[in-house]
C-alpha cells in the first residue's frame, strides 16, 4: 500500500566552491515509514540531511514538507513544523544536566518561553514531558549529571531524547550509532525503531553501517558521490551488485 | 621483529572524554600498516596520540628506538614522521609550491624530491603555481601526500587517502601510497576496508578506543566473522 | 572572471563608492587642499597601519588581540624620545637593562639546573616564589642605587618637556652629573647578574621538565651579546654618551628610530613567552591580560616621563627654514632641509607627510616580502590557517609564534617614535591609535594585511577630508548651505564607517570568510 | 508558616547579609560613638561616609549585574556596555537640569531610552557575531563618548568637564538625606538581583545560558536565539541605565569617562574579580573593586591604577575564575562559565 509522502526533496543541490556535495537529489519519504539513506564517507549524505533540516541553503531545489516549501525557512523554524534532527557529533549544552538539556528541549515549541518572572520549574507540564523523555531512552539515573560528563554512549541516548521531547512528526536521524560500543548498538537501534512504530513517527536515518538498518528499515537510499545511486526495499539494495560495490568503496573488480 | 613504531596502551584524553582507552600498535619495519574501526572509534586520534597533538596521558610510544612521551609535537614531526590528516589541510594561501616548500626540513630537500614527487603524482607538475584552494579533492590528496615526502619521513601517517575521492582516483592514489612504502613505513587510516585490504600487510582493529585486535591482513581477509563484528561492512 | 566579479560584488561596488566619494571631496576644494589632504591622510593611514598590522598580524596567528598594542605604541615613542633628547640617560640604562635581561636569555641551562632539584612537592612550591621574592629585592635595591642621568619630572628647569623645548631652540640643558657614590660598581654589575639569573632560574621552575634542551653554544650567544654590551657600556659611558652627543641629530635619530624598533622587538618577544603564552588557550583571559598590561605601560610611562604631554623637536633635515625655503623643487629641499615644501602650491611638511607615508609605504612592502617572499612568511600565512597542521609538518610554532609577536609589536614602536615628532608625547597617545587601528582592521577585515593596509588608508583619509571639510565646510548642492563638520564627526565618521561595512560585509572588505 | 521558615533556611547567608547591610549605616557610627538616632538624621560622620561608600559600590554592583547578564549568562562580549550606563546618568542629569522634568517623569524617560539602545544595539546583532560584535559595540559606544565630550553638545553635557549642578530633589538629596538614598539604592541593588535570579531560573534566562552554552543548537531545538538575546540585552540596558540614573543622582559630577571604553573594561573586570556567570560575583567583584580601588589611591595615591593593572594580571594568571567562582570551585555549575570562554573570541 502506498502512503501519503510526508517529505521530499527536489533536485537538491548543493556546491561548495567547485565541490558539488550533493547533485540534485530527489527523494521521498513516505509517512510513518523508516528510512535510512547510506552511501560510504563523504557520499554528501550529512550534506544531505543539513538542507532538509535547513541548517545550510540549497544551491537550487527545494524541500517539501506535507505540501508546503520550506526551503529557505530559517533552521529554527523547522523544529515548528515537526522536523526534528539530530548530529552525527554529538551536539549537546555540555555544562547542563541532562534534566536542563532535555527540558530546554521540550520547553522549545511551547508559549512560556518569555515567562521570565517565574522559574523554569514552575511549568509542569514541560518537567513531566522531561521525565518521561527520559525515562523512555533510559537515562533515569543520570538526569542531573552534567551531559559532558556522561559516557559517549548515553550522550548518543541524549542526543535522541532531545529530538523527541517535542514530539516531531519527522526524525532525522544522522548516524546516530556513531562511535557507540557494539553491544550497544542494537538496544539504540531498537529504540528507534520503538519509538517509530509506537508514536507513528516517520524516521530519517542516515547509517554508515548497511547491516544495522537492513534489519529495520522501511526504505533504503544509498548515496553516492553526492548522487543517489539506488532506491529500494532492503531486499532490492541487499540484491543490487552496483550498491555493493560502490558501498565497498567504488572500486569497480576488487578480488577479495 | 623490527617494530619502527611501538604504541603501547595509550590512554588520551580530549578535554573531559577518555578517548583512547588503550591502544596498541606494533608497526613492522617497511611495512604498510592499516588501522581500522568504525567511525569515532579513535583511529584519526591515535595518529594525533603518536605524533604528539593530542598527547596520550599513560602508555608508551616509541619510534625507532626514542620515546616520545613528553616531546613537543614538532620535535617528534622533526624526528621523521610524516602526516597527511584527514582533511588533507591544504594550506588555502599558500602556492602548491609552498605548500610542499613548507615541508622542508633542509634547504633544498625540495629540489632532491621534485622529481620523485613529479613521478608518482604527475598531476602536480602541472599545478605547481597555482593556488592551494584551486585543486580537486583528488589532487588535494596527492598534495597531501606529496608534502608528507618532501623531508626524509620515515614514517607516514596517513588518514583517509580514500575518503571522497572517485573510483579512478582511489586505484591511482593506492599505486602512490604502493610505491612510496618502498622508501618509508606507512600507517594508514582507512575505512573503505577494500582499499585497506589490498594495500596493508598488517592491521590494527580499533573499537571504542581500544586495540582488539592485529595480525596479518592476509588472515583477516579470510576472517570473515571478525570482519562482520568490527568493520560490519562486507 | 564574470565569477570573480560576482563573488566581490560588493567589495567592487563598495570600493567604487569611495573613489567617487574622494574624487567628489576633491572637487569640492582647491586642488592644493586637496593635495595636502591627501598627503595627511596618507600620514595618519601610515601611522594607523603599523600599529594596525602588527595587531592584525598577531590576531591572525597567535589569536591574541593584543589590547595593549597602542601602550606599545606610545612606549615606543617615549623610548625614541629619551634616545634623541637625552642620550646621557640612554647610555646610562644600557648596562642596567642588559644585565637584567641577561639572566633570562639562559633559559636552556636554567632547564638543565633544574632537572637537577630533587623533585619534593612541598619545596618546589615554595621554591620558585623564594627566588623570585630574592630576585626582585636584589634587583630593587641596586637599581634605586645605581646612578642614573635622568630627568626630574617634578621640577620644572629638569623635566622631559624642558629638555626638549631648549634642544629645539639649539641650546641644550646640561643635566646634573651622576656618579657611584651610593653603591659599588662592582658590587652593582654583580647584583644585577646575580637577580636576573635568580628571576630567570625561579620562573623556570614553574614549566614543567618533561625533557631538557642540549645545552650548545649557541644558546649561550645572546647572554654574551647582551654581557657585551652592558660591560661594554659601563665601561666606556663616558665616551659613548660624548659620542652620541656630539653626532648630528639626523644620525640621533635614526638610531633612535632602531632602538624604539628594536626595543618594541625585545619586549614583544617578553611579552609572548612570559605572559601570553600560559593563555593560549583562554582566549577573553587574554583580553584581559594585554587590557591590565595596557594599564601598567601607562603608569609606568607616568612614572618615569611624567604626565604632562611634550613635543620631540623633528631632525635637522626636516627642520630648515629661512632662505630658499619652502623648497619648490627636490633638488633646494636638499640643499636646504626646508621642514616645508611647495607641491602643487600647497605649503607641505615635508617629515608629517612626505617622510611618514613614505616610512610607512617602504615598512608595508617590507612586511608584505616578508610575508610572501620568506620561510617564515610562508609558516605565518600557512599557520594562520591551520597551526596543528604546521606544527606537524615539524616546525616549531610557538618559536614562530613569539615572533610574530615581537615583530609586531617592534612595528607598533617604530610607529610610536615616528609619530613622536609630529603628534607629540602624550599618555593618552596609544589608547586615540589603538582605536584607529581597530577601526581599520573592522573596515579592511581583522587578520588580513592587505585589509589592513586598506583599512588604515581609508580611515585615514576619512579622517583628514573630515578635518578639511571642517575648515572650509562643504556646500550642500542646489542650496546656499554650507555644512561644516565639526571636530567631534571626524572620530564618529570612521566610527560610523565601520558600522556600516560590518553590517553590509561582516567580516570586512578583505577579510575572509570562516 | 514551615515554608517560611525553609526559605529562611535555605536563603540564611543572603539574608543574613542583607540584615548586615541595612543595619551598617548604624553600626558604622557605633564605631565612632555615633548613636543611631544621630545616623538617623543624617550627622555628618564616619557612618555616613560608609554609606556614601557602599551607594558606590551598590551602584557599580547593579551595572555589573547588568554586564554579567549578556556577557556571563548570555554569551555575548559587548564592549559597548558603558553606553548603556552613561546614557543613563547623563539623561537624568540633562532631563533633570536642563528640561525641568521632574523625577519620575526623568526616569519615565530613561527608560524608554533603555529600551531605545537596546533596539539599536540589536538591529546589529543577527549580523555581527563574537569580536566583531564587540567591535562594532565599541564603536557605537564610542560615537556616545565622542558627542557626550563634544562642544557643540557642552550646554547640555558639560562636554570634557562634566555634566555639574544637578539639582536633586530634597528627599533624595545625597547630601541631606543620604541614609534614605543609601536605602533607596540598597533596595534598588536587592530588587534588582532577585529579578535577575529570577530571570535566569525563569524559561527565558535558561534558554539564554543555552544560547552561550551551544547557539547552534539552541536553533536547532528551536529557539529563535535572537529574541532571547535581545530580551537579555533589553534587561542588561534598563538595569544599566538605572544605575546611571542613581549615579548622576548621586555624584555631583558625571564625567565623561562613564562614557569612555575604559568603564565598560571596569565591568569586565568586576565581572572577572567576582566570577563570570555567577550573579554573585558580579557583588561581590564590586566590593573588592572599590574598596581595593580606593584603598589603594588613598594610601599609596597616584600609582594606584599600576597596582590596580597588576593584580588584574595576577587574577588572570592565578585567579581565573574570580573570588565566587574560586569559592564554589567544588560544585560542577561554575566551571561553565570557565569552559564557556575557552574558545569564545572564535566564535
Amino acid at each position: 500500500m502506498e502512503s501519503e509522502t510526508i517529505l521530499e526533496a527536489v533536485n537538491l543541490r548543493k556546491q561548495f566552491g567547485a565541490l558539488v556535495a550533493v547533485e540534485d537529489v530527489s527523494l521521498k519519504v513516505r509517512k510513518n515509514s523508516l528510512h535510512a539513506i547510506i552511501g560510504p564517507n563523504g557520499a554528501g549524505k550529512t550534506t544531505f540531511f543539513n538542507l532538509l533540516s535547513g541548517n545550510i541553503e540549497p544551491t537550487s531545489g527545494q524541500v517539501i514538507f506535507k505540501g508546503r516549501d520550506i526551503t529557505h525557512q530559517p533552521v529554527h523554524r523547522t523544529i515548528h513544523f515537526g522536523i526534528g534532527r539530530s548530529f552525527q557529533i554529538t551536539n549537546i549544552f555540555p555544562n547542563l544536566t541532562v534534566f536542563e538539556n532535555i527540558r530546554l528541549a521540550a520547553q522549545a515549541l511551547g508559549a512560556d518561553n518569555f515567562k521570565f518572572w517565574q522559574p523554569a520549574s514552575a511549568f509542569k507540564k514541560y518537567e513531566s514531558r522531561t521525565w518521561e523523555v527520559i525515562e523512555k531512552v533510559g537515562l533515569k539515573d543520570r538526569a542531573l549529571t552534567p551531559a559532558k560528563t556522561l559516557p559517549h554512549g548515553d550522550q548518543r541516548k541524549l542526543e535522541l531524547g532531545m529530538i523527541l521531547a517535542p514530539d516531531p512528526e519527522v526524525l532525522l536521524l544522522d548516524e546516530p550509532t556513531a562511535g557507540m560500543a557494539s553491544e550497544q548498538v542494537p538496544e539504540l537501534i531498537a529504540l528507534i525503531q520503538e519509538i517509530q512504530k509506537a508514536g507513528n513517527k516517520t524516521v530519517m536515518l542516515v547509517e554508515h553501517n548497511m547491516n544495522v538498518v537492513m534489519s529495520v528499515s522501511d526504505a533504503i537510499t544509498v548515496m553516492h558521490q553526492g548522487k543517489v545511486l539506488a532506491e529500494g526495499t532492503p531486499a532490492e539494495i541487499t540484491a543490487n551488485k552496483e550498491v555493493q560495490t560502490a558501498y565497498l568503496g567504488g572500486l569497480y573488480e576488487l578480488n577479495v | 621483529m623490527d617494530y619502527i613504531l611501538d604504541v603501547q596502551s595509550i590512554h588520551t584524553f580530549i578535554g573531559q572524554y577518555h578517548i583512547l582507552q588503550g591502544v596498541d600498535v606494533q608497526v613492522p619495519r617497511g611495512s604498510i600498516t592499516a588501522l581500522l574501526g568504525r567511525n569515532g572509534a579513535g583511529k584519526t586520534t591515535t595518529l594525533k596520540s603518536i605524533l604528539g597533538l593530542t598527547p596520550p596521558r599513560e602508555g608508551k610510544v616509541t619510534f625507532d628506538g626514542r620515546e616520545l612521551n613528553g616531546m613537543r609535537s614538532f620535535d617528534i614531526a622533526a624526528l621523521g614522521i610524516g602526516f597527511v590528516p584527514e582533511h588533507r589541510a591544504i594550506f588555502r594561501d599558500l602556492s602548491v609550491e609552498e605548500n610542499l616548500k613548507i615541508a622542508e626540513r633542509r634547504k633544498g630537500d625540495l629540489d632532491r624530491k621534485r622529481e620523485m614527487i613529479f613521478s608518482l603524482f604527475p598531476d602536480l607538475k602541472r599545478l605547481i603555481g597555482l593556488p592551494g584552494t584551486s585543486l580537486s579533492g583528488g589532487q588535494q590528496q596527492m598534495l597531501a601526500i606529496a608534502r608528507a615526502l618532501v623531508p626524509d619521513n620515515r614514517l607516514l601517517l596517513i588518514d583517509e587517502p580514500s575518503e571522497g575521492l572517485a573510483p579512478v582516483i582511489i586505484e591511482h592514489m593506492m599505486d602512490a601510497i604502493r610505491q612510496l612504502s618502498k622508501e618509508s613505513t606507512v600507517v594508514l587510516v582507512e575505512q573503505n576496508f577494500l582499499v585497506a585490504s589490498q594495500l596493508a600487510e598488517t592491521y590494527v582493529i580499533i573499537e571504542e578506543g581500544r586495540s582488539v585486535t592485529s595480525g596479518k591482513m592476509s588472515d583477516l581477509k579470510q576472517d570473515k566473522a571478525t570482519i562482520h563484528r568490527y568493520l560490519g561492512a562486507a | 572572471m564574470t565569477q570573480f566579479l560576482r563573488k566581490n560584488l560588493i567589495l567592487i561596488l563598495t570600493l567604487a563608492a569611495f573613489l567617487a566619494v574622494f574624487i567628489a571631496a576633491g572637487q569640492g576644494m582647491e586642488r592644493k587642499d586637496f593635495v595636502i589632504t591627501l598627503l595627511r591622510g596618507l600620514s595618519v593611514g601610515s601611522l594607523t597601519f603599523l600599529v594596525a598590522s602588527g595587531f592584525s598580524l598577531i590576531f591572525g596567528l597567535l589569536d591574541v588581540l593584543n589590547l595593549a598594542h597602542g601602550t606599545l605604541f606610545m612606549i615606543g615613542a617615549y623610548l625614541g624620545w629619551t634616545v634623541y633628547v637625552r642620550p646621557d640617560t640612554f647610555v646610562d640604562v644600557l648596562t642596567p637593562l642588559a644585565l637584567l635581561i641577561g639572566g633570562f636569555t639562559l633559559s636552556a641551562l636554567w632547564t638543565k639546573l633544574s632537572a637537577l632539584l630533587p623533585a619534593s612537592a612541598r619545596t618546589n612550591k615554595i621554591f620558585p616564589w623564594a627566588l623570585l621574592l630574592v630576585a626582585a629585592l636584589l634587583a630593587f635595591t641596586v637599581i634605586t642605587r645605581y646612578p642614573i642621568s635622568s630627568w626630574d619630572t617634578e621640577n620644572f628647569s629638569q623635566a622631559p618637556g624642558s629638555y626638549s623645548l631648549m634642544l629645539d631652540q639649539g641650546a641644550p640643558l646640561a643635566p646634573p652629573a651622576v656618579s657611584f657614590d651610593k653603591i659599588n660598581p662592582a658590587l652593582a654589575l654583580l647584583g644585577l647578574l646575580l637577580a636576573s639569573s635568580l628571576g630567570a632560574f625561579g620562573l623556570s621552575l614553574f614549566g614543567q621538565q618533561t625533557q631538557s634542551p642540549k645545552l650548545t653554544v649557541k644558546e649561550f650567544i645572546p647572554f654574551g651579546l647582551l654581557a657585551l654590551i652592558g660591560f661594554g657600556a659601563f665601561a666606556a659611558n663616558d665616551a659613548l654618551t660624548a659620542f652620541l652627543t656630539g653626532l648630528s641629530n639626523n644620525w640621533l635619530f635614526l638610531i633612535a628610530l632602531l632602538v624604539a624598533t628594536l626595543s618594541g622587538i625585545g619586549l614583544g618577544a617578553l611579552m609572548e613567552s612570559t605572559l601570553i603564552r600560559p593563555l593560549y588557550s583562554r582566549p577573553i583571559y587574554q583580553l584581559m591580560l594585554t587590557l591590565g598590561m595596557s594599564a601598567i605601560g601607562i603608569e609606568v610611562v607616568r612614572a618615569i616621563w611624567g604626565r604632562p604631554e611634550f613635543v620631540m623637536p623633528k631632525p635637522d633635515i626636516f627642520s630648515g627654514s629661512g632662505q630658499g625655503c619652502p623648497a619648490t623643487t627636490l633638488a633646494a629641499w636638499w640643499d636646504k632641509n626646508c621642514s616645508i615644501v611647495l607641491l602643487f602650491e600647497g605649503r607641505v611638511r615635508v617629515y608629517n607627510e612626505i617622510f611618514i607615508p613614505l616610512v610607512g609605504i617602504l615598512v608595508l612592502i617590507a612586511v608584505w616580502i616578508l610575508l610572501q617572499r620568506t620561510r617564515l612568511g610562508m609558516v605565518i600565512r600557512a599557520g594562520v590557517q591551520d597551526r596543528e597542521m604546521v606544527e606537524a609538518l615539524g616546525i616549531n610554532v610557538r618559536r614562530v609564534f613569539t615572533l610574530v609577536f615581537a615583530l609586531g609589536v617592534g612595528l607598533a614602536a617604530l610607529g610610536g617614535i615616528l609619530a613622536a615628532p609630529s603628534m607629540g608625547l602624550s599618555n593618552a597617545m596609544g589608547e586615540s591609535l589603538l582605536l584607529n587601528a581597530l577601526i581599520a582592521l573592522a573596515i579592511g577585515g581583522l587578520t588580513s594585511y592587505p585589509g589592513a593596509a586598506l583599512g588604515s588608508l581609508l580611515v585615514g583619509l576619512l579622517q583628514q577630508f573630515m578635518i578639511k571639510y571642517g575648515q572650509i565646510g562643504i556646500a550642500i548642492p542646489f542650496t546656499e548651505i554650507i555644512f561644516k563638520p565639526t571636530p567631534p564627526i571626524v572620530p564618529a565618521s570612521t566610527v560610523l564607517l565601520m558600522v556600516i561595512i560590518l553590517l553590509l560585509m561582516p567580516n570586512g572588505l578583505l577579510g575572509k570568510k570562516e | 508558616m514551615n515554608s517560611l521558615a525553609a526559605i529562611f533556611r535555605q536563603n540564611r547567608a543572603s539574608l543574613l547579609t542583607l540584615l548586615g547591610l541595612v543595619l551598617l549605616p548604624f553600626i558604622a557610627g557605633m564605631f565612632e560613638g555615633a548613636s543611631p538616632a544621630a545616623v538617623w538624621v543624617n550627622a555628618a560622620g564616619t557612618s555616613k561616609f560608609i554609606q556614601g561608600l557602599a551607594i558606590e559600590i551598590f551602584i557599580l554592583a547593579l551595572y555589573a549585574l547588568s554586564f554579567d547578564l549578556i556577557f556571563g549568562i548570555t554569551g555575548l562580549l559587548s564592549f559597548g556596555h558603558s553606553m548603556f550606563f552613561s546614557v543613563g546618568a547623563y539623561l537624568t542629569g540633562i532631563l533633570l537640569k536642563s528640561f525641568g522634568l521632574n523625577l519620575w517623569q526623568t526616569i519615565g524617560v530613561v527608560f524608554l531610552a533603555a529600551i531605545a539602545q537596546a533596539v539599536l544595539f540589536g538591529i546589529v546583532l543577527p549580523r555581527v557575531k563574537g569580536i566583531t560584535f564587540a567591535l562594532v559595540t565599541l564603536g557605537m559606544a564610542s560615537v556616545f563618548h565622542i558627542l557626550v565630550m563634544s562642544r557643540e553638545l557642552g550646554d547640555y553635557t558639560g562636554a570634557d568637564v562634566g555634566l555639574q549642578g544637578v539639582i536633586v530633589p530634597d528627599f533624595i538629596s545625597p547630601a541631606n538625606e543620604r541614609l534614605r538614598f543609601y536605602f533607596v539604592a540598597l533596595a534598588v541593588m536587592v530588587l534588582a538581583y532577585l529579578l535577575y535570579q529570577r530571570f535566569v531560573a525563569s524559561p527565558t534566562g535558561r534558554v539564554c545560558v543555552a544560547i552561550r552554552e551551544n547557539e547552534g543548537r539552541a536553533r536547532m531545538l528551536g529557539y529563535n536565539t535572537f529574541s532571547f538575546k535581545f530580551a537579555a540585552l533589553l534587561l542588561s540596558s534598563i538595569t544599566a541605565a538605572f544605575a546611571g540614573t542613581l549615579h548622576c543622582l548621586y555624584q555631583p559630577i558625571v564625567s565623561p569617562n562613564t562614557a569612555s571604553m575604559g568603564f565598560t573594561v571596569t565591568a569586565l573586570l568586576i565581572v572577572l574579580l567576582g566570577g563570570v556567570g555567577t550573579l554573585n560575583g558580579a557583588l561581590v567583584g564590586a566590593l573588592v573593586y572599590r574598596l581595593l580601588d580606593f584603598g589603594l589611591r588613598r594610601y599609596i595615591g597616584e600609582s594606584a591604577s599600576f597596582i590596580n593593572g597588576a593584580i588584574y594580571v595576577a587574577f588572570v594568571l592565578f585567579i581565573p575564575y574570580g573570588i565566587v567562582g574560586t569559592w564554589m570551585l567544588k560544585s560542577f555549575e561554575i566551571k561553565k562559565g570557565w569552559e564557556r570562554l575557552v574558545g569564545m573570541v572564535k566564535k
